[in-house]
């Protein structure tokens, strides 16, 4: 058995993966402590799936708690956690998406699984999961509804600009001219989704894309991204959210 | 067919008309233009002598290419970084998106380092079938600079002739002279009604009735500009306006901008704009060689900031513009990561401010959306100004 | 008389009811989404609070991000002048009014009688504004008005320095991960913020008096920490600072009122 | 006589580029091989008190650098170099020689033979850059406190800021080449109406023709003619003999280690090629930079013979740069030598093709002026912005080729719009043509907040581990 995590800042997820199959996964708050979230799923796989610490031959950890956590582990790097996944999930895939919380990531994979080409977001962090945790502040809903809230919209609005909190304001001074929640969620949604298919644009993808991270199971970003760039689009098997846990667990198994 | 529309006129107001002519693929006069076989050119700097392409026996319309309309940058950023500015993105945004599919030519120039670095996307990802560029010395200085601009220009000439047969005569050449030295001084007397005390026109008006000028054969815009400055002359003027403001920056045709400052009830009555009256400023020499007269009157005339050693010409410029139109303050505009309009900006408001001409520094991108932030910038910026 | 203020930001909306020289009540209260709902909300409280009827305003004066859209409002005007007209009355000695606003910082330099003089505004990029220390407020599970108490212990600030408010509340989780204090981190918030706001000084220049108006003038740490790089003391107001701007609204309320009161009487004479 | 203060104390930033060196020199001297051998409080106790004083904001990282016996002859060979050309600087400032700055895009040997004070506007903050933590970064906010925005270049906001705070000397008059860029040009203008420098314009004509050449050769002609006329200085035939030999023997080391960088292993440590860059600055300059191409060259033909890598026992991944380095990160190229085997090939700031630029013929003013315009016009940077982005392409997919390179890297700097405009058919150029991937990163020349160092090195990191 191989532990894998992804330690992001607010969520870590962890699988346990058996001859290449997850037999076990579980997701714990971070709390900004990798060590604590790390003892938080040892116990959670104890409790809730009777897997002892002493099963696990070995713990592969990724993404930004991992420089952090004190027990001994493998280091995965989060690029080639999400290259190895997308192949364990569609072998024939070249292309993977990660739209996670922080980061949104695109990048191109070989048919041997190494990564060929990627581009994460830029300094200003439109386009990404807490991006739009924002926007949805300021319109009082939550990401997960937007996708429902925004297929009311019957209009058609631009944003622009670089900066979430002034793409914020921009969103306020439109609550203010009297604009419907709905047309406001789905010019936000457009926005990132705007963002998002540029910048897989900016590499070169032959076919399908998988498509992994948090904001994956969104409908209207998805199908607007693989419009936009003329691709399909496919949700990483299972919970997309576990896209790199699999990864990381994936690569400690590749070097065994 | 050289510059005459085929295009009935049928609004009764040349004012209504030309403030609302609709822009690209939507604009009438390039249909007609094209129905007739002629060609259309687009260019998107100061420094292309229009008289040039006007003058070509073939029949070209030459339009001073814009972005009005564009509503996102998602092509144009695949090729170009958020670095660069946001007007060149929109522009090549709307040529991937084929909104400039009608134009037969481009021509481009080194004016600034964003809009020259675009050359090879419009060149293998739009595709156009003319494309070239003009060059521009950093200095008016010394004749072997003006040398390298007029030679320049003769061979665009020559490459025109080239690809569509014909170079224009000496004779061609002079009436496009003459043309255009028309368009110029009705325009200049426009600004005239704008710099009156009471001004016969907004702000916005005035930079949809150059728009419109920008997008039409200059013979049929001089026409009815001639009977729109009928029009708006018998108008009564706007005596009531909170503050006369001049607006300077580099390329806007938006009336975005000029929308919020009269709509704290201020007025624009002039401007320093490339796009406004920086383009008409200055007539062609009607006597000697017309190709070395054109070049001469771009070349020395066009105050733009790549000109080193220039700045004072400059600010003597809008120094005189400010008085001429007795404006209340200066609103300069910058689009963001435009070196060299953000550092002229900031010469000459130091300049002004000496003279106690009282200025802000507005920064917007080309698609602005911030109106909130703007509006309250211009609002304090009136109320500094005790207006 | 009554003369009413109110000012709707991003954050927060205040309302003030003045009486001639005397400030009869104010209120602040978190803003919800659409500016006028706020700007009637808290003008209801304020009315409330001081037991009188919307009726009996003689003139109100709207400010803030939602200035212009409050239909009780006879007027609107920038929240710049009015946060200057605003120290000014709580202090005629104040030159120099240093605003941190939801999405907004601004540099606000007035003259001897409390009328602007100059100003300066962030572009296009929130560091620096009150939505940069809420968001690290967010994450650090505090909030905000506890951010300046917590700040005040710190010893040794963490460095800060992302320029991006959405990539500080990152950097704030890291540290948090590496076990650095929330005093510290705190403190390097501030002393970050602090840093931001002097560079927007320094393109106006500074006069004392100086004051902070808005919320974060409410954070010890900021206030301490902008004193330290200004080279300047920052003068407490005897108002509460985040109703500076309303106050200011009201007191332009005044001025309007009077001014337009006498051009009645010139011509009915 | 009044004993007057010397230019060396008197400019903050000659005095600490002139105890940088003292400061590097001496750790090498030591004979340590790594920080911790570096008995600091002994060291701390002998060292003059401003020395002293500048040793806590020195980067760790860089004496980290600097110590490795693969850095340290070269290093010691640069910092002669520099001292000497303060040390020339500082005198001629005291014998009352005009100032006159040159831009990055010229090289020093025509001003040397005017007996003027040459000093390469840029420099200075690179130097300061590359040695302190946040070195140049009060400048750069100085210079933005003025109104000037962010997106101007550092490398003109730095020097600005220096001459606002008095760290550098006034300038009499400024000698910019308008390529590459409007951020540049426009800072020289805005130099002229703060400082009342007289700016003398060599106008760089688009094109990369045999046109454009002849233009620009006339435009350094009419320069030379300028700044004689504006200083009453007459050009010297045998001082620019001297300088232009002293440069040509120089370059002569310098395309020797450019050939040595295509073997494999490479040999040449990629810590140089920022150095190079300040080589090229003051191409002609002294002997002692000749000297410090020389030992470059000796040391990496040593370790090409013996075929001892750079990179030691790791794998190599062969970079090219295809910006530039990053001035405050001089040690980047080391760390990621030693720590994921990255070798820096050539970057966008040391490319200059040997068999364009060659030497310049010395037998007449004409000759060598004409030479010296060559170069210019083949600078990096020069080269960057002259003409349509092809070259800039072509270029580089023949170097990726040539050194045989595994990945590119893309430096951006914010300012450059040039690089920003062409990087996606740059990447896309690579991996078609030249079958290498390429990674795209902000930064900035010289603003080490823009992208601060942990984040670079995240980033870079990423990035390696992925090819590794």
């Amino acid at each position: 058995m191989i532990l894998g995590c992804d330690i992001g800042s607010s969520v870590t997820k962890a699988v346990i993966l058996q001859d290449r199959h997850v037999i076990a996964s579980l997701r714990v708050p971070t709390d900004a402590h990798p060590d604590r979230a790390m003892g938080r799923v040892l116990e959670g796989l104890r409790e809730r799936h009777k897997i002892d610490d002493g099963d696990i031959e070995e713990t592969a950890i990724t993404g930004w708690g991992e420089p952090r956590v004190s027990l001994p582990h493998t280091a995965q790097s989060v690029l080639g956690s999400l290259a190895r996944a997308s192949q364990w999930d569609r072998p024939a895939c070249r292309a993977v998406l990660c739209l996670g919380a922080q980061n949104t990531a695109v990048l191109s994979v070989n048919d041997k699984g190494r990564v060929m080409e990627y581009r994460m977001n830029d300094k200003c962090a439109s386009g990404c999961g807490k991006f739009l945790e924002i926007m949805f502040e300021a319109l009082a809903i939550t990401v997960e509804d937007s996708a429902a809230i925004a297929s009311a919209s019957d209009k058609r609005i631009s944003l622009s600009g670089q900066c979430a909190v002034f793409y914020e304001s921009d969103v306020v001074s439109l609550i203010n001219a009297g604009e419907s929640v709905a047309n406001i969620t789905e010019a936000i949604l457009d926005a990132v989704t705007r963002t998002v298919a540029t910048l897989c644009k900016k590499i070169k993808i032959a076919d399908a894309i998988v498509v992994g991270g948090g904001l994956a199971n969104n409908k209207r970003l998805l199908d607007g991204v693989g419009a936009l760039i003329q691709r399909p689009l496919h949700v990483f098997g299972g919970d997309p959210d576990l896209i790199g846990a699999i990864g990381a667990a994936l690569g400690a198994q590749a070097t065994r | 067919m050289n510059g005459q529309s085929a295009v009935p006129t049928t609004r009764s107001s040349a004012v209504e008309e030309l403030s609302s002519l609709p822009l690209r693929a939507d604009n009438p006069y390039i249909d007609a233009w094209k129905e007739k076989g002629g060609k259309v050119f687009g260019y998107v700097c100061s420094y292309v002598p229009e008289e040039l392409l006007h003058a070509h026996p073939a029949g070209l319309l030459p339009i001073r290419m814009g972005a009005v309309g564009c509503e996102t940058t998602e092509d144009a950023d695949v090729c170009l970084h958020k670095y660069i500015c946001s007007f060149t993105r929109c522009l090549l945004q709307l040529g991937l998106a084929g909104e400039y599919r009608f134009l037969d030519g481009f021509v481009m120039t080194d004016a600034c380092d964003q809009m020259r670095r675009t050359y090879e996307y419009w060149r293998d990802e739009v595709g156009l079938d003319f494309l070239t560029m003009v060059t521009i010395p950093h200095s008016v200085e010394g004749e072997q600079r003006f040398a390298w601009y007029l030679e320049e220009i003769r061979r665009l000439g020559e490459a025109i002739a080239e690809r569509y047969g014909s170079y224009p005569t000496d004779d061609h050449l002079r009436d496009s002279i003459a043309t255009y030295n028309r368009y110029r001084k009705l325009m200049l007397e426009l600004y005239a009604l704008r710099a009156q005390a009471a001004p016969k026109l907004t702000g916005a008006e005035a930079m949809r009735i150059a728009r419109a000028g920008f997008n039409m054969p200059k013979q049929t815009f001089n026409d009815r500009l001639e009977e729109a400055l009928g029009e708006l002359a018998a108008r009564p003027g706007i005596d009531d306006s909170r503050a006369r403001i001049m607006i300077g920056g580099s390329y806007l045709d938006d009336t975005y901008l000029i929308d919020i400052i009269e709509s704290t009830g201020a007025v624009v009555v002039t401007d320093a704009l490339c796009s406004g009256r920086k383009y008409i400023e200055s007539m062609v020499s009607e006597d000697g060689d017309p190709t070395e007269a054109i070049a001469r009157r771009y070349f020395e005339h066009t105050p733009c900031p790549r000109m080193i050693g220039g700045f004072e010409n400059r600010m003597e410029f809008t120094r005189r513009l400010a008085q001429e139109a007795a404006v209340d303050g200066v609103i300069f505009h910058r689009l963001p990561f435009c070196d060299n309009h953000a550092v002229e900006n900031a010469m000459e408001s130091r300049e002004l401010n000496k003279l106690d001409v009282p200025t802000l520094s507005l920064e917007s991108e080309y698609l602005a959306t911030d109106e909130g932030r703007i509006k309250t910038r211009v609002q304090a910026f009136l109320e500094k100004i005790g207006r | 008389m009554i003369f009413a203020g109110v000012d709707v930001g991003s954050m927060t909306a205040e309302a003030v009811l003045f009486d001639d020289d005397e400030l009869l009540a104010s209120t602040v209260l978190v803003a919800t989404p659409n500016p006028v709902t706020s700007a009637t909300i808290v003008m209801d409280t304020v009315l409330a609070q001081a037991g009188l009827r919307a009726a009996e305003i003689a003139y109100c004066v709207s400010t803030g991000y939602g200035r212009e859209r409050i239909p009780f409002a006879q007027h609107d005007i920038s929240e710049i002048s009015c946060h200057g007209k605003g120290a000014f009355w709580a202090d005629p000695g104040i030159r120099t009014i240093i605003d941190v606003g939801g999405q907004d910082c601004k540099v606000i330099r007035i003259d001897s009688v409390g009328d602007l003089r100059d100003f300066v505004m962030n572009d296009k990029c929130a560091a620096g504004t009150g939505r940069f220390l809420e968001g690290v407020a967010k994450t650090m599970a505090v909030h905000v008005s506890e951010l300046g108490p917590i700040a005040l212990e710190g010893v040794d600030p963490v460095p800060i320095t992302s320029i991006c408010t959405v990539f500080t509340q990152f950097d704030v989780l890291t540290f948090l991960a590496e076990g650095r204090s929330r005093e510290d981190i705190g403190l390097g918030v501030a002393e970050a913020l602090a840093l931001r706001v002097n560079r927007l000084v320094k393109r106006v220049g500074v006069e004392d008096r100086v004051c902070i108006t808005g919320g974060v003038a409410k954070n010890a740490a900021v206030v301490r920490a902008t004193e330290k790089v200004l080279g300047h003391e920052i003068c407490p107001l005897r108002v509460d600072p985040q109703i500076v701007g309303a106050l200011g609204a009201a007191l332009l309320a005044r001025e309007r009122y009077e001014k337009q009161d006498a051009q009645r009487r010139q011509a009915a004479s | 006589m009044e004993a007057q203060q010397s230019s060396l104390t008197r400019y903050d930033h000659f005095r600490k580029v002139d105890a940088v060196c003292d400061l590097f020199q001496m750790a090498i001297a030591t004979g340590a091989s790594s920080p911790a051998d570096l008995d600091i409080p002994m060291l701390m106790g002998i060292l003059p008190e401003y020395h002293a004083s500048l040793v806590p904001q020195i980067y760790p990282e860089v004496i980290e650098a600097i110590l490795k016996p693969k850095n340290r002859a070269a290093t010691l060979a640069h910092m002669a170099a520099a001292k000497r050309y303060v040390a020339d600087l500082t005198a001629a400032l005291d014998r009352g020689q005009p100032v006159l700055y040159n831009f990055a895009v010229t090289t020093p040997e025509i001003f040397l033979a005017m007996d003027l004070v040459p000093l390469c506007y840029e420099l200075m903050p690179l130097y300061i850059a590359a040695a302190f933590v946040g070195g140049v970064d009060q400048d750069i906010d100085l210079t933005e406190d003025e109104g000037l925005p962010g997106h101007i270049c550092s490398a003109q906001k730095a020097p600005n800021g220096a001459l606002m705070s008095g760290k550098m000397p006034m300038p009499d008059i400024m000698v910019k080449t308008t390529v590459p860029c409007n951020s540049s040009n426009m800072m020289y203008q805005w130099a002229q109406q703060q400082f009342g420098a007289k700016v003398v314009v060599v106008d760089s004509p688009y094109y990369a023709n045999r046109r454009a050449f002849g233009y620009y050769v006339q435009e350094w002609k009419n320069m030379v003619r300028s700044v004689e006329q504006l200083t009453g200085h007459k050009l010297d035939e045998e001082r620019l003999r001297h300088h232009v030999q002293l440069g040509n023997e120089q370059l002569k080391y310098y395309y020797g280690l450019q050939e040595l960088r295509r073997r494999i292993p490479n040999p040449d440590p990629g810590m140089h090629r920022a150095l190079d860059v300040a080589g090229l600055y003051l191409c002609g300059a002294n002997q002692e930079m000749v000297e410090y191409s020389k030992t470059c060259y000796r040391e990496a033909r040593e370790r090409a013979d013996a075929g001892i890598a750079v990179v030691g026992d790791k794998k190599e991944i062969r970079t090219i740069w295809t910006w530039g380095s990053t001035p405050h990160m001089l040690y980047l190229p080391d760390w990621l030598e030693d720590r994921f085997g990255m070798s820096f090939l050539e970057c966008g700031l040391s490319y200059m093709p040997a068999e364009i630029v060659g030497y310049v013929d010395t037998t007449s003013v004409d000759s060598m002026i004409e030479g010296l315009a060559l170069r210019a016009f083949n600078m990096p940077m020069g080269r960057t912005g002259m003409t349509h982005a092809d070259l800039m392409i072509e270029d580089f997919v023949k170097v990726a080729k040539a050194y045989h390179a595994d990945a590119a890297v893309f430096s951006g700097h914010m300012a450059c719009k040039h690089s920003w405009a062409v990087a996606k058919m740059l990447g896309d150029a690579l991996q078609e043509r030249a079958g290498i991937p390429s990674f795209k990163w902000e930064t900035d020349l010289l603003d080490t907040r823009f992208t601060p160092h942990s984040s670079a090195k995240a980033q870079l990191g990423e990035f390696f581990e992925t090819l590794m």
